[in-house]
Formats: structure tokens, C-alpha cells, sequence
């Protein structure tokens, strides 16, 4: 069993390089206010975590323990899909036994969590922001969301999933929300793509320029890689790497960067940059 | 009842408390989380430091198994120049002892990085001989899984160096006990076991190994029963001090192993958990102690007891 | 699609579906639980067979660690006469085949035991050779940690009977390329990977070893990375077929073995939390592989591919 | 995960020896009925479990899953606390992670069940049956208590703890109960060796034959043996040895018995019984 912590110990974190801030985080346990099932194979986690809500920005995470025993041995990396005063808020899909766990938790139980961790989106002052999420990949977009409707932030929301039930918002465009499914049982039939070629169609036809964020299945991902490289869009991916740490102790979530020609600073950190403290988000150029 | 748990691996290195973190578990030491308290660590025992900057290995470097972690970061490093340009001076203000970990893969490598190292007089406590890597000249074979090879690059490293200098121990080899004679004669201060236990694991669904490299090595609490009794078998083959490691996660684990014949330990994996675990673990262990009423470590019966 | 789990280990031996259980954790054979559909399992290894009635080590012979079980139960045991006169007959109408697993401290021993066995001309599957035995005349040395003595006990036995002869490796080593060599060498038809993992545990209350002997073996789970990585290895040494076994619990686990270059595996340490379990496994994994599309499990993509 | 089976398996056990019937055992997923503490630091467990309640004889035990992943490993083997139609009742004690775990179940959920296992106790035709039940050691002891309650055999209850609030039955030697406390605030003070000297000396001065059953900790054991053999008294004792199996697979929960001058049918199992077939109930003589 983890040696048992005060409810909240401050923990800074490690530094992504040497010129950078400690970024801080916490040990919190923290309580679980609701968990409910949000759309098919969606859950909603709520928890009461005052200390990583109000240090959190989109695009960071936290990293829950979801066993006494040790096994599983690992925290299970999950984005912050939003936040509220002293709440953050998790989505999640039940992909194996740490998942199947979280999804038993009941409200009033502890769950303890590592966080905020990560760097986060940035969010370019130019650009019109065009969020895509592709089924659990939602949460970070969420969050970004959140922040620009905060900021009063006009931008678009594209949202994938296989089929209808799999969705929890409505199909608006007019609104700001695009949702596609592949099964066409609502809004764009097709992929995540098809949405984004149907909403600078119809939606964007003058072609003013745009700033992507994607979030979702490796596929998606690259996809949105290609058109970002191709057509040279700004574009932040966040990344869903397995993780040991989640605090750049362990070297275990690397992701390989494209060759740059100038000497890095770092140069064991030029090929690969390691998921958890140089991302999760990435720009889409500098991936392999 | 007041426990002290000031420790000394022989005449060289005094620690304020018989628990380490684990090289490649914990960074290079100035990096820790601020609000762990280095103080209160026996040692940080840094990453392993190599002649050049590596890249490690391409990705997947990680993957769980029952109880258990599965790596092959393939010694991703900063390099010893910009360890000691950038780290070195750093080090001597974090608080607690800093022990050097060292890895090569030729004899010449190792020497190098230590001889470069103590060419800054640098303040540490000592260093870690990581023997666990491949030796290129010798057609790959480990250096740790070998006697001779054991016992001349420790001797040739002794020669670099009056500070502690403490070998790590593979525990994937016939018998363990030969080996760590070997180093002991050839000069070292300390014993360091286990490294990694060499593993593999393959994703059903794709058939890939869940590796790039395929094998790696096999850390956390699966492994403890397995590295206690390296532990014990090593403090039975040698005269001096063996520092246990491999699943540590609580107080009673430390207690194991100090009882199995270990002087310290290392804290590894759990420190993935949450960074604190050591200092945690540290302040329990004395608790422990206190409640069994005894006033050191050294005051635990050993197994032969 | 049809799935046909018919598996040959090389000439002598056919199998129903490339799932046994393995020796010392499914009793004789013959003492099954009715229950379990014997007909359905690969084939059963009995419990290693000394030459003369074995009282095993006193308690406590069991221990549990984090996803592991140490065990020392000192190859307790019916002795082969007994096993001949009372066991025997009746393992030729389990509906199962019967691999009998056989132990001994000296070469002289186990080739009696087989010896003795043959005499019967009974209706078996073969022989599995248990070298993890400390070898009493070599002053307590395993057999299955030296290739000269896994060679040359390998080669007596081959000499005694024409049946299907299985040595199962100890990766208790430093190279099991290198053993495995050795026994292929010496005439074995297959190879079985692993036995148990040296392992300790203590009970840190009272300081006391959780086992009789001090060191047991370590099977479960726990160890599941460490035989994948001992077959991956010992399936690129030998050109004979590689039986897998090591804390295979589910169909997955079948599945990672059999990538990992085994023609087929063994379950143990599972069979204590449900003597069905083996049959369970090869109805799911008939069900997996069907799911994949796969007609046998040798359609199943190795590692390497 | 262990491969799902159905609710219920018929599972042949094994036999104890070549001449003993195969006694059968079940893998049974009872449904918790409830799951209340009974006394300080004893906790009682009904679970529906039509198959081995059916089957079970007082002194059996059931063997039990404590949790879905690997860690821990084995099952939990439970004593056999009493029976109701197609109800079986459990008493136990937290003493680590699978006690801990098996007290957080709810009414409505599944305990995964092997049983009935082991040798129950011998009731013999005579002597008058003085049961004595040391702590959680009482459960098997219970179960006995009913079987002679129900076959209207008289006889008397010994029941030790340390304290009052660890009782949760009344001392009424007079309705055949006595208990006694370490620290005398109920019943006899002292321990259940001490209830026993009491009970021969008030209630059973004649010195008529007893037959004595016994289960407790490891010190009870030793003095209730003890007495057995000085005074030649028939006397059972329930073990609780450590199982990895219980059901005579593994050869671990060997029990160490006192040498017999002849020669044993089977000579590798007269040194050393195993408990969960041999046992767990065993004469006091036999035992080492
Ligand atoms: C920075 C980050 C943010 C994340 N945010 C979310 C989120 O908001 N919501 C959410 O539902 N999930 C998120 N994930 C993924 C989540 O961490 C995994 O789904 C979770 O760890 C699975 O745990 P498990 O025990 O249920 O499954 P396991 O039993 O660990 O795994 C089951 C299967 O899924 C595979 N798998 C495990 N993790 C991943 C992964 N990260 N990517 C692809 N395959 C995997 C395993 O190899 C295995 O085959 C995030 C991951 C990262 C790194
Ligand atoms: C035949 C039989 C019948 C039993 N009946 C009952 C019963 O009716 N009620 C009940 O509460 N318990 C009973 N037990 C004991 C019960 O099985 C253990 O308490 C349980 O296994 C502990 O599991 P755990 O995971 O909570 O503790 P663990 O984490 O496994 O153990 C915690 C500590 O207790 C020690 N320990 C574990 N098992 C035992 C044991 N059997 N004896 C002594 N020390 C042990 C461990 O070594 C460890 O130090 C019985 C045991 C047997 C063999
Ligand atoms: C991700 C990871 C990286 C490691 N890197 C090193 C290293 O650079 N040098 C070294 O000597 N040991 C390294 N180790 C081994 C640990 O220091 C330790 O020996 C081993 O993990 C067993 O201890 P544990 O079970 O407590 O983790 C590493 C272990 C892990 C898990
Ligand atoms: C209690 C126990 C007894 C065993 N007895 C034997 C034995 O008599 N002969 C043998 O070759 N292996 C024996 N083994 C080893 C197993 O057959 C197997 O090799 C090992 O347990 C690893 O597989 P597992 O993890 O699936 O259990 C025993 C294992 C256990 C746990
Ligand atoms: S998860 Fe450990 S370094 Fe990123
Ligand atoms: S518990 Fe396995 S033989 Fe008794």
C-alpha cells in the first residue's frame, strides 16, 4: 500500500527543462461528488478537489489511483474535462481494470489523484479555435472549451463518435457544434475530418485562417497531422501516451519528435520528448 | 523510545536514514519535487550518467504487468558534461547525500565518466556502479552477469577514486553470491541488489511485444521475493555492506530487507506513485521501530536469528 | 470458423489442445476433481516422482506475495512404487494423456525412477524431467543450472525409453539459451519453461522467514514476465517445441506464450483458485482465436513477425 | 481475471485417501445476503449458496475469493459459521487485505465460493460435548452447536475473548454457555482453559466423560491439547493453517503429526497431514 499522505501534500514538480518554472502539484484525495454514465460508454466523474482545481489549466491531467493492492501497479493518466469552484471533473471510457474500477466508485469515496499535471493548450491570440474530439478524447477539448467561452472566445466545436447514442450534445452548427458519427445517425456522416472539411465549407467559407485543436484516437490524430502539415494550420494535438509517473520521473512516455536542424538544448530530449511534462499537447509539426 | 536511524555504509558514507531513492526512479536530485524533503532521504541516488547525452530507446518504453513494471528506457541520459555543468553544482545544495550513478558499455566509458566527474571535486556521496549494460567489446554480454569483468571494473574504477563507490547487482545470473564476491575483491566500499529482472510481455490483441525492444526489465512489488533473496544471499557471500531494492513500497518491506541482511535500501518503482513515498516510508519505518521498541535499525534480529 | 486446437509436440506426441497442467499443481492425475472434463485438457503432468515416499520440508511451506506464491514444499510425494502400483493403472483410463514428472538428487535416481516406470509399459504421454533438484553428489548444485549435467542426465534418460521426453528448465540462470542447447543436445524431444523463480519472504512482525527452508520458488502471476522472456529465448535456442508456463491464468496469457514461440503451455498456480480452470482456458481460447479469425494456434503471428 | 464459470460448477474433490469417498465440492457465486458486525472486531456474513449449504457438515469450510485481480493472490479459506435453507453463515475477523475487502461487500453482491471443503468434526456416541470456541476461532464451533442442538444432543458452550464487547452471546451457564474474558468484565475472567476448569468443577462435578471440540488461537490449542493428552480426554481441534488451495492440490497446509509406531499406508502423508483435506479438524493426539 502507497505509505498513507495527508489529505493534500504539496508536491512541486519537475521542472520540463531547466529555464521553466517548477510547474506545481498536488497529492489530493479527493472526494467523489457524482459518477454517472454521460452517453454510451461515457462516464462522468466529479470530484471535490479544491487544490488541482484551482492550479489546473486545459490540457493538463491528473493521475488517479485506481487500486489498494498493487496491482494494478499504475496510476491511470486521465484529462481534466472542466473544472468549478473546488470541482474537477473526469470522462472516461472503461477500457480495462483500472477503468472498470473508477466506474464503482460511489459518491463520497476518496479517490486519490496526482495533479495538475502537464502542459497544457496554448491558445494562440490569433486564429478562429476549431476544438475536434473524437470519442473519449473529448476531455481535454471540454476544458479548453470552458476557458474560451469564459474568455468570450467565439470558436467551433467538432465532436466524433461511432453513432449516435455515443454523443451527449446536440447537433447545432449555428450554435458552435458540429457532431459527426460515423454511421451518420447524427449531424455529418463520416469522421472527425468530414466535419472539419464540412465546417470550413459551409461554416468558413471565406477560408479566414484557423487554430486546431484535436484530442483522440491515433487515427484521428494523424489524420489531422497531414491536413495541419499540408495545408500549414496551427494545430495542437494532445496525446494519450502510457505513462509510469506522469511527472518526468521515469523516461516511460516518450514520443518521437521530427529531426530538427538546430542543436536542441537538451539533446536526449530532441528525439523524443516525454509525454507528461513536455506534453501531453504537442504541436502537430514537431511530431514524428 | 527515540530511534535513530543514522546509518554507515562502512567508514565512508554516514546516511541519515537507511532508505535511498532508486537510480533512474528519482531524476538527478536537483529536480526532485520541492516539497519532497531531500533531508530526510538517506541518499538520492541520481540516474545513470553516461560518457554522452543518450536518446533511449524509441517508444513503447513501458508496459504493467501483475504487480509489476516492465521498462526499457535504454539509459536515456543528459550526458556527463552537461551533468556536470549543469547538475553537479546544483547537488551539493539539495540536502541530502547524492550518490552518482554510472553506466558504459566498455570499461573505458565507465571510467571515463568517473574520472570526469571527480575532476570537479564534485560534493557527493559516492557513486553507483550500474554493471546491468550490455559491454559492446565483449560482444554484449553484461558486465554484471560475468565475474571477472565484475572484478576488474570495479578494481579499475577503485583506482579513480577514494569516495564510496558501490557496485549494483544483476539479478540474472546462476548465483549471485559469485558475483558479488567478485566485486568485493575488487574494491567495492558497498553491494547495491537488485537491478531489473530481465522480462518480456507481448499485447494479446496484437501480438506485438508491448516493448520496442522486446525484453527489459521487470521492476516493482512483483520482484520483491525475488530481490530478498538476492539481498540474502549476497549479505551471506560478502564482508560488506549490501543495500536492498526491488518492490519496496512500504515500511514492512524496508523492514524485510533490513532484516534478510541489508545495511539500506532503495526505493524504485514506488516512488511512480507519488514522489514523497521515501520520506513517507521513512517517517513510518520509525514508527515502526519506536513501536517495536527498538532504538536503530541495526537492532532488528536478522533471519538467522 | 472451425478452430482446432489439435497440437503435435514433435512426433511422439499429439494433444488434444495445447493447455496442460503443470507438475505439483494438479495432484496425480487420477485424484482430479470429476468435475473437471480431463478429456479436455491438454494433458495432465502428474506431481515429480522421486524414487522412494517424500514427507516434503516441514511448514509453513506456502507464503503469498504481491500477485505471487512462494512455495517450498520439498517434492512431497508417493514415491514411484507406490505411484506405479496405485496410480498407474488408473491414469490409463483418465481420458486424459499423462505426462509423468520425475525428480531425483543424483542422475542415478531419476533414471531408476524412470526405469522403474518403464517396466510398467505403461499407458503414458512421456516424461517430464524436473532439474530443478539440488543434485547431492555435486554437494547440492542444481541440475538445470549447469549444461554439462542437464546434458548428460538428459542423455541417460534418452537412453531408457523411446517416449516423449520433456526437460523443464530452471531460469534460475544466467543463459537459458545455453541450458536449453544442452538438453536439446542430450536427445529431448521438448523443452517446458519455467519452473519456479528463487524468491524469500519474511514476516516483518515477527522477522521470521514465511518459509521452513528460508528460500522457496516463486510462481503466479507475478513471474508471468519472466517466463515469457525465458520462452522467447529458449524458442530461438532449440529447434524442439517450447512448452511455456509461468503465471499463465487466462486465455491472454495462452495467447502471449504461444507468440512468444511455445508450441503449447502449462497453468499452475492458477488451478488453486479453480481446479477447472485449465478446461475454462481452452474453451476461451478456442473462443479467442475464433474471434481472430484463426483456424489453429499456430496460425497465431510470433513475435518476430 | 480467473476464467468466468458458471454460477455454480460441480467440482469432485479430492480425495482424502485411496479408501475415502470423493467428497464433492462446489464453486459457487453466492449472492451477500448481509454482511453486519457482530461483535467488536467480528463480523458475520450470510450469503445465499443453495449447493454448499446443502452439502456442508459442521467443521467444513468454504473458500473464498477476495479479489478480481491478482492481487492478492489466493482464495481466503472461512469457517463454516452455520446453515439455513440454501444459506450459509460466515464469521470473520479483519486481519488484512482480503478480510478488509470481504467486509466492504454489499447486500446483493456475489462472493465467489469453493466449498464445502476439509473433514468436519466426528461427533461421538458418547461422552457429553463441551465445545470451546477462542475468538474468530468460533465460527466452526457455532456450526457444531447447531448440528448437536438440532440432533437435541446436550451439551455446553465454552466461548473466550478478551473483553465483554468482543461477546455476542450472554453467560448462561445454567442454558449451557459460559464465557469467560481476559479481563473479567463477563462471564469467567481468564482464558477458555480457565472456563473449562470452571465448568468441571460447577456444572459437571460427577467428572462424567466429556468429549471436547475445540478451535482458537494457537496458544488455546496447545493448552486444550495439552490437557487432552495428560488427562486422556477425546478432544478435536479445528487448525487454521495457512492454504494455498484447499482442496489437496497444493501440499502446502502440511501440519506436523506426532510419529505413529506403524508404518503408514501412505508413508509421505503420516509425518505431515494436510490440513485442508486431513483437517482442518484433528484429533489431539494425533498432532504433533
Ligand atoms: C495524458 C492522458 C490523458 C488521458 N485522458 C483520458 C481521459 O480523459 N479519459 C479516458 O477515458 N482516458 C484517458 N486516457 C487514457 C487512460 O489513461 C486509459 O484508458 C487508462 O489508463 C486505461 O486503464 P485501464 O486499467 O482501464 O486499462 P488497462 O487494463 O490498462 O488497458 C486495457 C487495454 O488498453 C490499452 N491501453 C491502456 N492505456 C492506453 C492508452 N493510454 N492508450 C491506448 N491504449 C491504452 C492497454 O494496452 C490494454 O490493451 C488518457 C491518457 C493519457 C496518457
Ligand atoms: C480452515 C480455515 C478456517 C478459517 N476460518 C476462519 C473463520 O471462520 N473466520 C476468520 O476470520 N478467519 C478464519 N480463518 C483464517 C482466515 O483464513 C485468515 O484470517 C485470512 O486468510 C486472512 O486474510 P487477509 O487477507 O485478511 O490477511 P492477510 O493479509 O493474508 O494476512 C495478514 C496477517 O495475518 C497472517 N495470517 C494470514 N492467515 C492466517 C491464518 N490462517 N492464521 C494466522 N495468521 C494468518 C498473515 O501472515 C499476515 O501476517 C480460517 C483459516 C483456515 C485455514
Ligand atoms: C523506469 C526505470 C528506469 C530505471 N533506470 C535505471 C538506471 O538508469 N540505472 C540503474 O542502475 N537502475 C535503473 N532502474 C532500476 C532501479 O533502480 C531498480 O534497481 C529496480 O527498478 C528495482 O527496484 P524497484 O522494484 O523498487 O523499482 C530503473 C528502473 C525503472 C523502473
Ligand atoms: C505448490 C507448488 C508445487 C510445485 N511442485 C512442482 C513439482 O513437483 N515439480 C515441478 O516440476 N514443478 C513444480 N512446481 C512448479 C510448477 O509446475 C510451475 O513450473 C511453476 O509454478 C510456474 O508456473 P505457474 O506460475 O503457472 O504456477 C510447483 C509449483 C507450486 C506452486
Ligand atoms: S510518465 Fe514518467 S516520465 Fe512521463
Ligand atoms: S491447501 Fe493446498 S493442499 Fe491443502
Amino acid at each position: 500500500m502507497t505509505a498513507g499522505s495527508a489529505s493534500m501534500a504539496a508536491v512541486a514538480g519537475n521542472r520540463a527543462d531547466l529555464s521553466a518554472a517548477r510547474p506545481l502539484f498536488f497529492r489530493e484525495q479527493a472526494q467523489v461528488l457524482s459518477n454517472a454514465t454521460l452517453a454510451a460508454g461515457l462516464h462522468e466523474l466529479r470530484l471535490e478537489s479544491p487544490r488541482i482545481a484551482s492550479a489546473a489549466a486545459p490540457g493538463q491531467f491528473v493521475n488517479v489511483l485506481v487500486a489498494e493492492g498493487w496491482d494494478p501497479l499504475l496510476r491511470r493518466p486521465m484529462s481534466i474535462a472542466g473544472t468549478g469552484p473546488g470541482v474537477i471533473t473526469l470522462i472516461y471510457k472503461i477500457i480495462g481494470r483500472g477503468t472498470a474500477a473508477m466506474s464503482t466508485w460511489q459518491p463520497g469515496d476518496r479517490a486519490d489523484l496526482l495533479g495538475p499535471l502537464g502542459r497544457g493548450w496554448e491558445v494562440p491570440a490569433d486564429g478562429f479555435p476549431v476544438l475536434l474530439g473524437g470519442g473519449v478524447g473529448i476531455a481535454p477539448i471540454l476544458y479548453l472549451r470552458q476557458h474560451l467561452a469564459a474568455a468570450g472566445r467565439t470558436h467551433h466545436l467538432i465532436m466524433g463518435a461511432r453513432t449516435i447514442g455515443e454523443h451527449f450534445l446536440g447537433h447545432e452548427p449555428e450554435a458552435g457544434i458540429t457532431l459527426t458519427s460515423d454511421d451518420g445517425s447524427v449531424g455529418i456522416g463520416g469522421t472527425i475530418l468530414d466535419g472539419l472539411a464540412h465546417f470550413r465549407e459551409s461554416l468558413n467559407p471565406s477560408g479566414g485562417p484557423l487554430s486546431l485543436f484535436g484530442c483522440g484516437p491515433p487515427a484521428m490524430l494523424a489524420g489531422l497531422q497531414r491536413l495541419a502539415t499540408r495545408e500549414d494550420v496551427p494545430c495542437q494535438l494532445a496525446l494519450e501516451q502510457t505513462m509510469a509517473c506522469g511527472f518526468g520521473f521515469c523516461q516511460g512516455c516518450s514520443v518521437a519528435m521530427r529531426p530538427r536542424p538546430e542543436p536542441a538544448a537538451h539533446s536526449y530530449r530532441s528525439r523524443y520528448k516525454l509525454a507528461c511534462i513536455d506534453g501531453p499537447v504537442f504541436r502537430a509539426g514537431e511530431l514524428l | 523510545m527515540d530511534v535513530s536511524l543514522r546509518t554507515s555504509l562502512g567508514s565512508k558514507l554516514v546516511l541519515a536514514a537507511p532508505v535511498m531513492t532508486a537510480s533512474g526512479t528519482f531524476g538527478y536530485g536537483d529536480d526532485a519535487p520541492a516539497a519532497v524533503d531531500l533531508g530526510a532521504l538517506g541518499a538520492v541516488v541520481t540516474k545513470s550518467i553516461t560518457r554522452h547525452p543518450r536518446e533511449g530507446h524509441p517508444p513503447p518504453r513501458i508496459s504493467e504487468t501483475p504487480s509489476g513494471l516492465l521498462n526499457a528506457i535504454g539509459l536515456a541520459n543528459i550526458g556527463v558534461d552537461e551533468f556536470c555543468r549543469e547538475r553537479l553544482p546544483a547537488l551539493a545544495h539539495i540536502g541530502s547525500v547524492v550518490i552518482v550513478s554510472i553506466a558504459g558499455s566498455s570499461m573505458d566509458e565507465y571510467a571515463e565518466v568517473l574520472s570526469i566527474i571527480e575532476a570537479h571535486d564534485p560534493d557527493i556521496g559516492g557513486y553507483e556502479i550500474n554493471v546491468s549494460c550490455p559491454n559492446v567489446a565483449e560482444g554484449g554480454m553484461e558486465f554484471g552477469v560475468d565475474c571477472a569483468m565484475t572484478e576488474s571494473l570495479t578494481r579499475r574504477l577503485r583506482d579513480l577514486t577514494g569516495r564510496f563507490l558501490m557496485v549494483k547487482l544483476s539479478p540474472n545470473v546462476t548465483d549471485i553470491g559469485d558475483i558479488a564476491r567478485s566485486a568485493e575483491g575488487g574494491g567495492a566500499d558497498a553491494l547495491s541488489a537488485i537491478n531489473t529482472v530481465v522480462g518480456m510481455d507481448i499485447d494479446p490483441a496484437s501480438g506485438r511485444p508491448s516493448l520496442h525492444t522486446v525484453l527489459g526489465g521487470l521492476s516493482g512489488p512483483a520482484i520483491r521475493p525475488i530481490a530478498l533473496a538476492c539481498v540474502y544471499k549476497v549479505a551471506r557471500a560478502v564482508q560488506i555492506p549490501v543495500v536492498g531494492l526491488g518492490g519496496i513500497s512500504d515500511a514492512d518491506d524496508v523492514i524485510r530487507f533490513l532484516q534478510a541482511g541489508a545495511a539500506a535500501v532503495q526505493i524504485g518503482t514506488a516512488n511512480y506513485r507519488d514522489p514523497a513515498i521515501a520520506v513517507q516510508i521513512i517517517a513510518a519505518l520509525r514508527e515502526r521501530l519506536a513501536g517495536m521498541g527498538l532504538a536503530a535499525p541495526s537492532d532488528l534480529p536478522g533471519v538467522a536469528a
